[in-house]
């Protein structure tokens, strides 16, 4: 269904991907966890490697969890999606695009 | 129970005097109760969705109107109304209408009132209840089109005391005889048909068409209030002392004291338009165009009046009442620096 | 000459649309351009009802003496140093919310009656509309000038409508509202007079107020209760408007049941705030989140409102029952959140004391001790470098694309995790906090699809006071755009809080 | 875990001012309504009753010891629940189901 308006209604995304480049938005969400109350959003480099970004998020947000050091391992998702990603591949390179989003919890 | 504290005698020092725009508008200051009402509370920035009802306009929106102003909020209502002063004020006001009915009333003067006047009033005055709810329409419209609170609110209360007034003049109908029938029927079918009304109506009906809040104040409270309001009230009146009939004066003091209320802040409001630093030149042009466009128009609109004059026992010079009228136009014309051809 | 007797209904009418008159110098549809595009037809305007006969002159009177009351109560207050026997400063903090959320909203909602006093074509709902149009103003002003004497003693209060334009969380009740003004006329009095109005307010103001009275603060009880009185009137307007536009012509049917559906949605994804405010903020309570819910939706409006309007083909909004589902959620995800970013925040938050934790258990026997309690102890070990000896979210959230709340909602049936919905438009991801949000966003992503979504716009760099001189001046930088000064953070490291122990040391405590 | 308790009542009720007007408007509505049940809030009550409840001019001036106009409970009222059927200068009638 469309807006019903007096005229095209129509409008760019306000946050379309062009808007941010060479950067996506990513969100990160840690299941089973809502000790963190929402998924977290981050703009990153569409080259940055993957091993970088998890050192982004963990470190930056995740680690503030105390049970945190205890996970050995982590499983991720692309969505709902499991996948197991090569630390030494690019974001894009994964197959995330702008406002995909990554889940995890301890494998 | 229930635990108090016993306030010692001592002062606590505030942090801060006003809200912090206030502070940074004014100085370092405590602001009044107006102030804080009235600035800078309408929203500004960062709106979430276009209109569905307008194309290339925001919410608020500036260009909403040909006139502009630097700074909306360097017009500020020099009575200082916000809704408790304003309805207060006119609460007030009221109290002494009623006291006026309730006189009326016990003295049966409505309906004394001479049949030859009422047969006049009943032309002229009760279909004016119909202009001043489009008055009402047209400044609800500027309440929400226009740009900042001091702004809006001002239209706000004015569609207000115009809604007021066509409410106030179906009151005096009710009280008055109706030996031809419903006097309201008959007000609308000379609103609708008479040939005193049609150029009002028309020019009325056009401005209701007016998407440019500038214009319509142009056109309301700048030509019809500042034309129509003297005739009535003080020429028209004047002709019915003439005749004998005072019962009616004391309505139409209070509808002149309305209309110069208003003026208060319309004045105040396009003296702020055309010495505008940025824009004043440009409002200034387009002030003077849509004026004079609409002055001639309400003139003319109001020549066909000239047949009430000639309705009473004791006929009216309408010449020199238009003559007044324009004179009383031409002054708050030049009061306001403006070049109007009247 | 004797004058015909006229019934009190024929009377108003001929005080308000007896006014009206049909032009012929120009055609109707160019005074009301925006009348008919939603697609909802009225065959005769004239079968309107008032919802109630109040002419402008018993207005001014009725509001006049409304308002003087009113500001007597808020000048006593002020003269009695009334701030100083509140329950305790951290009541004040749901206060700065409303004042920051809600007074801008009123304001909002005075502009967008305006609208319907101007373009609805119909002389009976334009008139009530106006009266409306003017209460909001007043509600707005009441609320202002009650805020004005906390802003001169306690933070949060200082810059409401600068804040409202730009703050995160405020663009939740931002966004609510220019949804609705950005509407047709018939859409929005649907949104708000029926939707907000008689459907929702009601738990804002009055189990709320109700609160503001019983922590001491006399001022927000009056304008609260004074506001709600002419809320009555704006609920009369809201049923009749409804059923008025049902009756007219049944293809309004679905138009107006969709209406209903995304706004019963909107507006209560909106009063999660209050349901944080009454169950966390207030130091004494009056009921909780879920009671007032119980009473003032579940039998108020499901069964008494919804069952009204069942003859009409309408039924109760398409995700009540998800409402229902969340009641013992709600308020416990909202304060969290809340909590979690009070970095970021014009307002304090702090973890509930042990006392107001066995309330919180007691209300919510089934969720506040099984998934909420263990959060506030871990809080305490999992501290951040930043004021206050607890845990921060140090980051920024995934935003609903329709509600802009952080995506936080519990899912009742895995109540470890959040609801999380997605959708792709034209080539680009969405994502939802329910199905609620997904819902609307699908009906109409034209709209939503411009949403200034505060997370993005931050990464966008658009909420900058200056540009950051590094990583650690980001959210410097972000809070100086906000006007965020000493008004964040926890409570108990705060200037409030200083300022509250300092004026209450030597001050006898007097029992009554 | 998604199990809803919910025990619905359908009534009509208004929510009145903790004053010496609204305790007046309330004793007259307690008059006039056998069976309304009132509950008390820290500032307000709320009276309900399962049908109807009716405000009788002549109840309230006889509690106030004033003439009272019908629309001065506007002055008291902070919310209802249902429909104003009437209100007129004698009487206002509120209930559910009522139509235009």
């Amino acid at each position: 269904m469309a807006v019903k308006a007096l005229y095209n209604y129509k409008f760019p995304a306000r946050d379309r991907a062009e808007v941010f480049g060479d950067d996506i938005i990513v969100y990160a969400y840690w299941i089973d966890n809502p000790f963190f109350c929402s998924a977290s959003a981050w703009r990153v480099p569409k080259n940055m490697k993957w091993k970088d970004f998890v050192g982004q998020i963990l470190g930056q947000l995740y680690g503030l969890d105390p049970d945190f050091k205890k996970v050995k391992e982590w499983k991720w998702y692309h969505f709902d999606n499991e996948f197991k990603p090569d630390d030494e591949k690019t974001l894009s390179e994964l197959g995330l695009r702008h406002k995909s989003i990554v889940k995890f919890k301890p494998a | 129970m229930s635990t108090q504290y016993e306030i010692k005698q001592k002062v606590i020092e505030p942090k801060r005097l006003a809200f912090d725009y206030l502070l940074k508008r004014y100085g370092n200051r405590p602001a009044s109760r107006y102030e804080e009402a009235t600035v800078d509370i309408q929203q500004r920035e960062n709106f979430h969705y276009r209109p569905t009802w307008r194309e290339g306009v925001e919410i608020f929106d500036v260009n909403y109107s040909e006139l502009k102003l630097t700074d909306y909020y360097s017009f500020l209502d020099p009575r200082q109304y916000y809704y408790y002063t304003y309805n207060a004020t006119r609460a007030k006001n009221y109290e002494a209408v009623d006291k006026y009915f309730e006189f009326c009333e016990e003295r049966g003067l409505f309906a004394k009132v001479d049949e030859n006047w009422l047969k006049v009033y009943n032309r002229y005055f009760i279909p004016l209840r119909h202009l001043e709810y489009a008055g009402w329409i047209l400044l609800v419209g500027v309440a929400r089109f226009g740009y900042g609170t001091s702004i809006t609110q001002c239209a706000e209360f004015n569609a207000c005391d115009k809604y007021a007034n066509a409410q106030l003049i179906t009151r005096i109908a009710f009280e008055l005889p109706e030996p031809d029938g419903d006097i309201f029927e008959n007000a609308k079918k000379t609103w609708l048909e008479d040939k005193i009304f049609q150029p009002l109506r028309e020019y009325v009906e056009k401005l209701l068409t007016v998407q440019d809040w500038g214009e319509v104040l142009i056109g309301q409270n700048l030509a019809i209030d500042v034309f129509v309001n003297p005739l009535v009230h003080i020429e028209l009146d004047n002709l019915a002392v003439e005749n004998g009939v005072t019962t009616f004066s004391f309505f139409s003091k209070y509808f002149y004291d309305m209309y110069k209320d208003n003026m208060r802040w319309t004045e105040k409001l396009f003296e702020v338009f055309v010495s505008d630093p940025t824009y004043g030149e440009n409002n200034k042009k387009f002030i003077q165009s849509k004026l004079s466009h609409y002055v001639g128009q309400i003139s003319k609109a109001i020549d066909e009046f000239s047949d009430v004059f000639m309705m009473p026992r004791k006929k009216g010079d309408f010449k020199k009442a238009k003559e007044s009228v324009l004179n009383h136009a031409r002054e708050i014309y030049s009061k306001l620096g403006l070049n109007i051809k009247i | 000459m004797a004058k015909k007797k006229l019934t009190l209904a024929q009377k108003y009418h001929i005080y308000t649309r007896g006014l009206d008159w049909e032009p012929t110098y120009v055609s109707k549809k160019d005074i009301y351009p925006y009348a008919e595009y939603e697609g909802i037809k009225i065959k005769d305007w004239n079968k309107w009802e008032d919802p109630f006969r109040m002419t402008i002159e018993a207005y001014w009177k009725y509001q006049a003496e409304k308002d003087r009351r009113f500001y007597a109560i808020l000048d006593g207050f002020i003269q009695n140093q009334g701030h100083l026997t509140l329950s305790d400063a951290r009541y004040l903090n749901s206060i700065k919310l409303f004042i920051q959320g809600v007074t801008p909203l009123e304001y909002m909602a005075h502009r967008g009656f305006a609208f319907v006093a101007r373009h609805l074509p119909g002389a009976g709902p334009r008139t009530a509309g106006f009266f409306q149009s003017m209460d909001e103003l007043r509600h707005t002003q009441i609320e202002v000038h009650a805020g004005s004497n906390f802003n001169k003693y306690y933070d949060g209060f200082h810059s409401m409508t600068h804040m409202h334009d730009r703050v995160w969380y405020l663009s939740v009740p931002k966004s609510y509202f220019d949804d609705a003004v950005t509407a047709g006329p018939f859409e929005y009095i649907t949104a708000i007079s029926f939707s907000f109005e008689y459907a929702l307010t009601n738990l804002l103001f009055v189990p709320f107020m109700s609160g503001a009275a019983y922590n001491g603060d006399t001022p927000t009880m009056t304008f609260g209760f004074s506001a709600q009185s002419d809320e009555s009137r704006h609920m009369t307007l809201g049923l009749q408007v409804v059923k008025f536009l049902l009756e007219q012509h049944e293809d309004n049917v679905p138009i107006i049941q969709q209406w209903i559906d995304k706004w019963w949605w909107r507006g209560y994804r909106l009063t999660s705030l209050v349901g944080a405010m009454m169950d966390y903020m207030l130091p004494k309570r009056v009921m909780s989140w879920k009671e007032s819910f119980e009473l003032y939706v579940e039998d108020q409006i499901i069964e008494g409102l919804f069952r009204d309007l069942e003859r009409y083909g309408i039924r109760p909004p398409l995700h009540m029952e998800q409402s229902i589902k969340e009641k013992e959620f709600l308020s416990h995800d909202v304060y969290w959140i809340l909590f979690s970013f009070t970095f970021a925040a014009a307002f304090h938050s702090w973890i509930p004391t042990e006392a107001e934790m066995e309330w919180l258990a007691e209300k919510y026997p089934r969720t506040f001790n099984q998934y909420y309690r263990w959060r506030y102890e871990k809080a305490k070990e999992a501290k951040t470098p930043l004021p206050g000896d607890r845990f921060y979210y140090i980051g920024l959230p995934q935003l609903c694309q329709v509600c802009q709340i952080p995506m936080g909602f519990t899912d009742p049936d895995n109540p470890n995790n959040f609801v999380q919905r997605y959708t792709e438009y034209e080539g680009e991801i969405y994502h939802f906090c329910s199905d609620g949000c997904k819902w609307i966003f699908e009906r109409e992503p034209e709209k939503f699809v411009q949403a200034w979504l505060p997370v993005h716009e931050i990464y966008k760099g658009n909420c900058f006071a200056e540009p950051p001189k590094g990583p650690e001046d980001v959210v410097p930088q972000v809070l100086k755009w906000y006007n965020i000064q000493t008004d964040n953070f926890d409570y108990f490291v705060s200037e409030d809080y200083k300022n509250w122990k300092e004026w209450h040391k030597d001050m006898a405590t007097v029992l009554v | 875990m998604a199990v809803v308790e919910t025990k619905r009542e359908r009534f009509v009720a208004v929510d009145l001012q903790k004053n010496e007007e609204g305790y007046n408007v309330l004793q007259a509505i307690l008059k006039d309504n056998p069976g309304a049940k009132i509950d008390e809030f820290p500032g307000y009550y709320k009276v309900r009753h399962p049908e109807k409840l009716l405000i009788n001019r002549e109840t309230v001036e006889s509690f106030m010891g004033r003439p009272w106009d019908t629309q001065e409970f506007n002055l008291v009222i902070i919310s209802y629940a249902g429909n104003f059927a009437e209100w007129d200068d004698d009487r206002i009638l509120i209930r559910w189901d009522t139509h235009m």
